[in-house]
């Protein structure tokens, strides 16, 4: 068994071990052992390339740069593993994103390096007498292009997503022929690449690439968020399979077009949960649809004391609870969960509703409650759920304004309790622009109305102030036990 | 769409790929079989996935797609020493997103527990 | 383009739609597209392959047996298909199996003739070049084995199912050690092989394999055919898969791959769902376990007329009918969707419940009940219908009392009326040897008998005359319409 | 079974197909790659079925696996008489598979209608 070969048993095994492993994470019970196949399959990949390397020629200095940067690497990555909080998962992964992105950008440089640049090199000549030159022009050129594309997009995602620029899109004018025109000029240069394959294609492309990552993402608002997210996910295992094409390593193709079109099947999962169209997604071009829903009946809204809320939930039978992303800016999760098990130790049924796109990645809202230790068998998704509003006593709507009521949609929000009856706001009819708990959620809305109306005083609202913890005696109404 | 439609579809699809590999250099043909199997699997693995583990599985497909750390660790070392600066760099850059996946999607899952 | 590079662009084209075809039959809605991707991915494969042949060096004389072997075969085989009663569709599912089997063995056999048993020939010199004329003995050997396996164990199985032999399991004295033998026989026959490629080891693991598919299958009694016809499906596969390997085609890999795994997961759905070990079925060591039950309370039973199950169908509100195999072996199936349309239409809720593995193969039942006009989406399967047994009102056990009564499973089976009430059976603590409708039907029996016991004289029972069709006047009661 | 047992059943079950594959000839491996890939596929196909459509389904994978024709079509004619009669009796066989195999499952499918 020689080391090439050792090393592509070694990568067929571990392709094998990551599919297990996103098979693994399908349920809850398997979640954890799918990690750990996961990081199995890593390991063996890493081990196996590592000795091809040893056995290749590299050199002493080379070997000891590898040690030296992947430990570095592995350092910041289990320290910022360690520190994130959950509310910073997004920003989190939308930054891992950028470095698979920019890896694929160096590693196609380098193949440029190798063989574009130094033509009568080992490597060119090699290549050539295969007949395989032009192909890795294209490669090279592609790849850069994916790389380029995922690293700037994850960037400015990871941008609006820690707030540090506004999340409003940016709406140049055309801008969809802007994105077009610039698919257009890459398969151009492309075209020209392979036929002379000079520096400067290189450079423009990557310039190329860069902008329009930026401008994709840039023109996508932040309530859409979680798509972006998952579709540059879906880039960024594209990226990988691109470079895997360009160093004929089926690892990394396969690996890649796994994550790839997961990633891609997942996006399309989420855009017809949010009603949207998923190649307006892919273009970008989503986001700036007029708000509507001014002229809608929000019905009346009847304020309640905390105490009169208390009241209401402790002689409920069934309450259900639907958070949005302002429960986790407020950090009210902790109190909601005290709030949960203290109801279900008193018997009542506490269930929560998730709203496929609430958070800021899907399924966001499932961890920042696994981590106020809610129990997952109680956190349905809407589909699940939804059937059941008619038999609910009491609906806790917390931090999800704009999940049922339209001005919420508008720009800036209109501001109104964070934890309010499920009636004070209803469902537009429209549904386009913005997710919304569909029409089934009305025979909760209709009932509980009749019966009902307690908006209760939430978290204190802070604004500006994005790490406060709500007081515990602000924060949702607790039965008295 | 009518099953006819979806049927011309389909052909279309298979024509067009038909052409793209065809024309493609037969040095590439095996490694676009694995690359479109691979994505076959892709779609039919999400496809059972539970919500609630959308982000979960996201971080851990971010550590996955870190892969291509073996990409850049093939390419350090026996050519010219801008190459190798470079690719120690996305060794670096990868390993951040291999070793940080793994680790926070360890980290959330810890937190997830029945009643 | 070269004819090379298209065809192998054309069986991956192919391949995908193979996959395609698979999916499609996953649902009732695209199960005829499915069809159709499959045929196309056929035409698209066996278009590239002809014209790959004639590119190369194929003789006028080969291309013309080409094209008359296909034609005659593409005659029969449409012949068959057209003709087939869909009783008989086990059979014929059977025997095409074979035919898979034998061709792999042909193919193997071919590939001897061309390499090792023309050692100074053009091919053995080059695979000799390439290093890989070892392997070539491997797969040469492999191919044959896996091929014959399916050949014989098919044809027992289509010698079992249409009642040409007895369907009794064989029970020779240490079956189990004699597949063991064969196997441990043939992976040493394999080494020597490899090591001296001679005409006489072929032969000898040609006639082993023979020997010990039809030994495999001969162990197996006739009630667990589905099971068999399901594992010989994925045998076919894994022989095709080999062929693929001994040619180097990987649409044949792929393609082979394909059905045997998804034929040895759905063998290992059936098994589970009668309580089988997944393992014992493929060594087929099963269907000798001795009938269990006589010491079993087999409660009472009335029977009643044909006038007075009538009377009771008619004032039932729900009706579920559970067929068997009995029901097509008395054609009784087109009485009983004529019953049921006119109950339905006289507004009884009537479903049907299949047993997992009713009828000689998986979704036999489901065939048979198609044809003869009953609508697919009031068939249900067990575990879907299983909850409602308790709601229902009359329960008509037709032609399966091996899965309600223990009787049933003794050899000769205990004669007892093909259509009877649910309770005149109850089914076995020890489910064991047979499946049978799980403990949860009991609450419907339980049901039925404090109500009402109607057991009423159906489809006549005609031993010896297998093809008899019940007078529709003696057949189930029809309600006064 | 726990997950760590599960977890050792797997990582042994890595290590066999490690060895499997690396012993085995370099020229096999991509085969052996498409091949593993291809099965992961057919267990994930098969697993949303549904039950009514078992016979079907396995009428039309026996259409398919007549795919074998396609080997014995690349074996006729350019070699002995023996080998190319024995190719024209695999074609025929497969044949009457894969045409007979298709037209049954359509006559079947057919015959499926909703109320
Ligand atoms: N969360 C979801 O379920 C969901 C569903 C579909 C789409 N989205 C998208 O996600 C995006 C959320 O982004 P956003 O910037 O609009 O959300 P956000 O305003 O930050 O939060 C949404 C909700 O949280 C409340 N909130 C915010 N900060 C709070 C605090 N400190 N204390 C208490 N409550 C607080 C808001 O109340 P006020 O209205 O009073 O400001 C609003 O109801 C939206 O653009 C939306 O389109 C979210
Ligand atoms: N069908 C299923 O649901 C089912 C489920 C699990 C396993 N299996 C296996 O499938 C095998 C069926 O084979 P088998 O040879 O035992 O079945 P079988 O006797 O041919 O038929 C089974 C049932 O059909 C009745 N039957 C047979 N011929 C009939 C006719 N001409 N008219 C009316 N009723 C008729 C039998 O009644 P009598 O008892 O009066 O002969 C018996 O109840 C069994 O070995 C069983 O283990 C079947």
């Amino acid at each position: 068994m020689t080391a090439t070969i050792a090393a592509q048993a070694a990568y067929l095994v571990a392709a094998l071990l990551f599919i297990l492993a996103l098979a693994g994470l399908s349920k809850h019970e398997s979640a954890r052992l799918g990690n750990a196949f996961g990081m199995l399959g890593m390991a063996v990949a890493l081990v196996a390339t590592v000795v091809l390397a040893i056995d290749g020629d590299i050199s002493t200095a080379g070997l000891g740069l590898m040690a030296v940067a992947m430990l570095i690497g592995a350092l910041i990555g289990l320290r910022r593993a360690r520190g994130v909080e959950m509310t910073g998962m997004p920003e989190l992964i939308a930054l891992l994103h950028s470095f698979v992105g920019l890896a694929a950008v160096l590693v196609s440089w380098n193949g440029f390096l190798d063989v574009e640049h130094d033509p009568e090199g080992h490597e060119a000549r090699s290549l050539d007498a295969l007949g395989t030159l032009g192909i890795h022009h294209a490669e090279v050129f592609i790849g850069l292009f994916i790389g380029a594309v995922t690293f700037t997009g994850s960037i400015v995602a990871y941008l609006k997503l820690s707030a540090k620029i506004s999340s409003k899109p940016l709406t140049l004018p055309g801008k969809n022929a802007l994105n077009l025109g610039a698919l257009a000029l890459f398969l151009a240069l492309t075209v020209w690449f392979v036929i002379t394959p000079e520096l400067w294609l290189l450079i423009t492309v990557t310039v190329l690439a860069l902008a329009l990552g930026w401008h994709l993402v840039a023109s996508i608002g932040g309530g859409d968020m979680p798509v972006v997210v998952s579709m540059l996910n879906s880039y960024s295992g594209w990226a990988a399979a691109a470079s895997g094409f360009l160093l004929g390593n089926d690892l990394l193709i396969v690996t890649g077009a796994l994550v790839g079109s997961s990633g891609a099947y997942l996006s399309y999962i989420m855009c017809k949960a949010m009603n949207r169209s998923f190649l307006s997604v892919i273009a970008g071009g989503f986001g700036i649809e007029a708000p509507s829903g001014s002229d809608v009946d929000y019905g009346e809204h009847q304020e309640i004391t905390a105490q009169a809320a208390a009241e209401l939930l402790t002689a409920a039978r069934s309450v259900v609870i639907t958070p949005g992303y302002g429960m986790a800016v407020a950090q009210a999760q902790y109190p909601v969960a005290e709030l949960t098990s203290k109801l279900r130790a008193k018997g009542v049924d506490v269930r929560f509703g998730i709203h496929p796109v609430a958070g800021r990645l899907p399924g966001h809202m499932n961890v920042l409650l696994a981590e106020a230790k809610v129990p997952y068998d109680i956190v349905l998704e809407m589909d699940e759920i939804n059937d059941d509003f008619a038999d609910t006593d009491v609906v806790l709507v917390i931090g999800a304004n704009d999940t049922v009521n339209p001005a919420g949609a508008e720009d800036p929000p209109a501001r109104s309790p964070a934890c309010r009856s499920s009636r004070s706001g209803r469902p537009t009819r429209s549904s386009s622009s913005n997710a919304r708990w569909p029409p089934a959620t009305r025979a909760c809305r209709t009932r509980c109305s009749s019966a009902r109306t307690p908006p209760c005083s939430s978290a204190t609202r802070r604004p500006g102030s994005r790490t406060s913890s709500a007081p515990s005696d602000r924060s949702c109404p607790r039965p008295s036990s | 769409m009518t099953a006819k439609r979806k049927f011309g579809g389909v052909a279309v699809a298979a024509l067009a790929l038909f052409l793209a590999a065809g024309f493609a250099p037969a040095a590439l043909l095996p490694h676009v079989t694995v690359f479109v199997l691979a994505i076959v699997i892709g779609y039919y693995v999400i496809g059972q996935v539970h919500h609630a583990l959308h982000t979960p599985l996201m971080s851990v497909t971010n550590a996955i797609s870190g892969i291509i750390v073996v990409g850049a660790l093939l390419q350090i070392g026996h050519a010219s020493t801008a190459i190798t600066v470079l690719s120690a760099v996305a060794v670096l850059l990868a390993s951040i997103n291999v070793f940080g996946g793994f680790a926070v999607t360890r980290r959330m899952l810890a937190m997830f527990n029945r009643s």
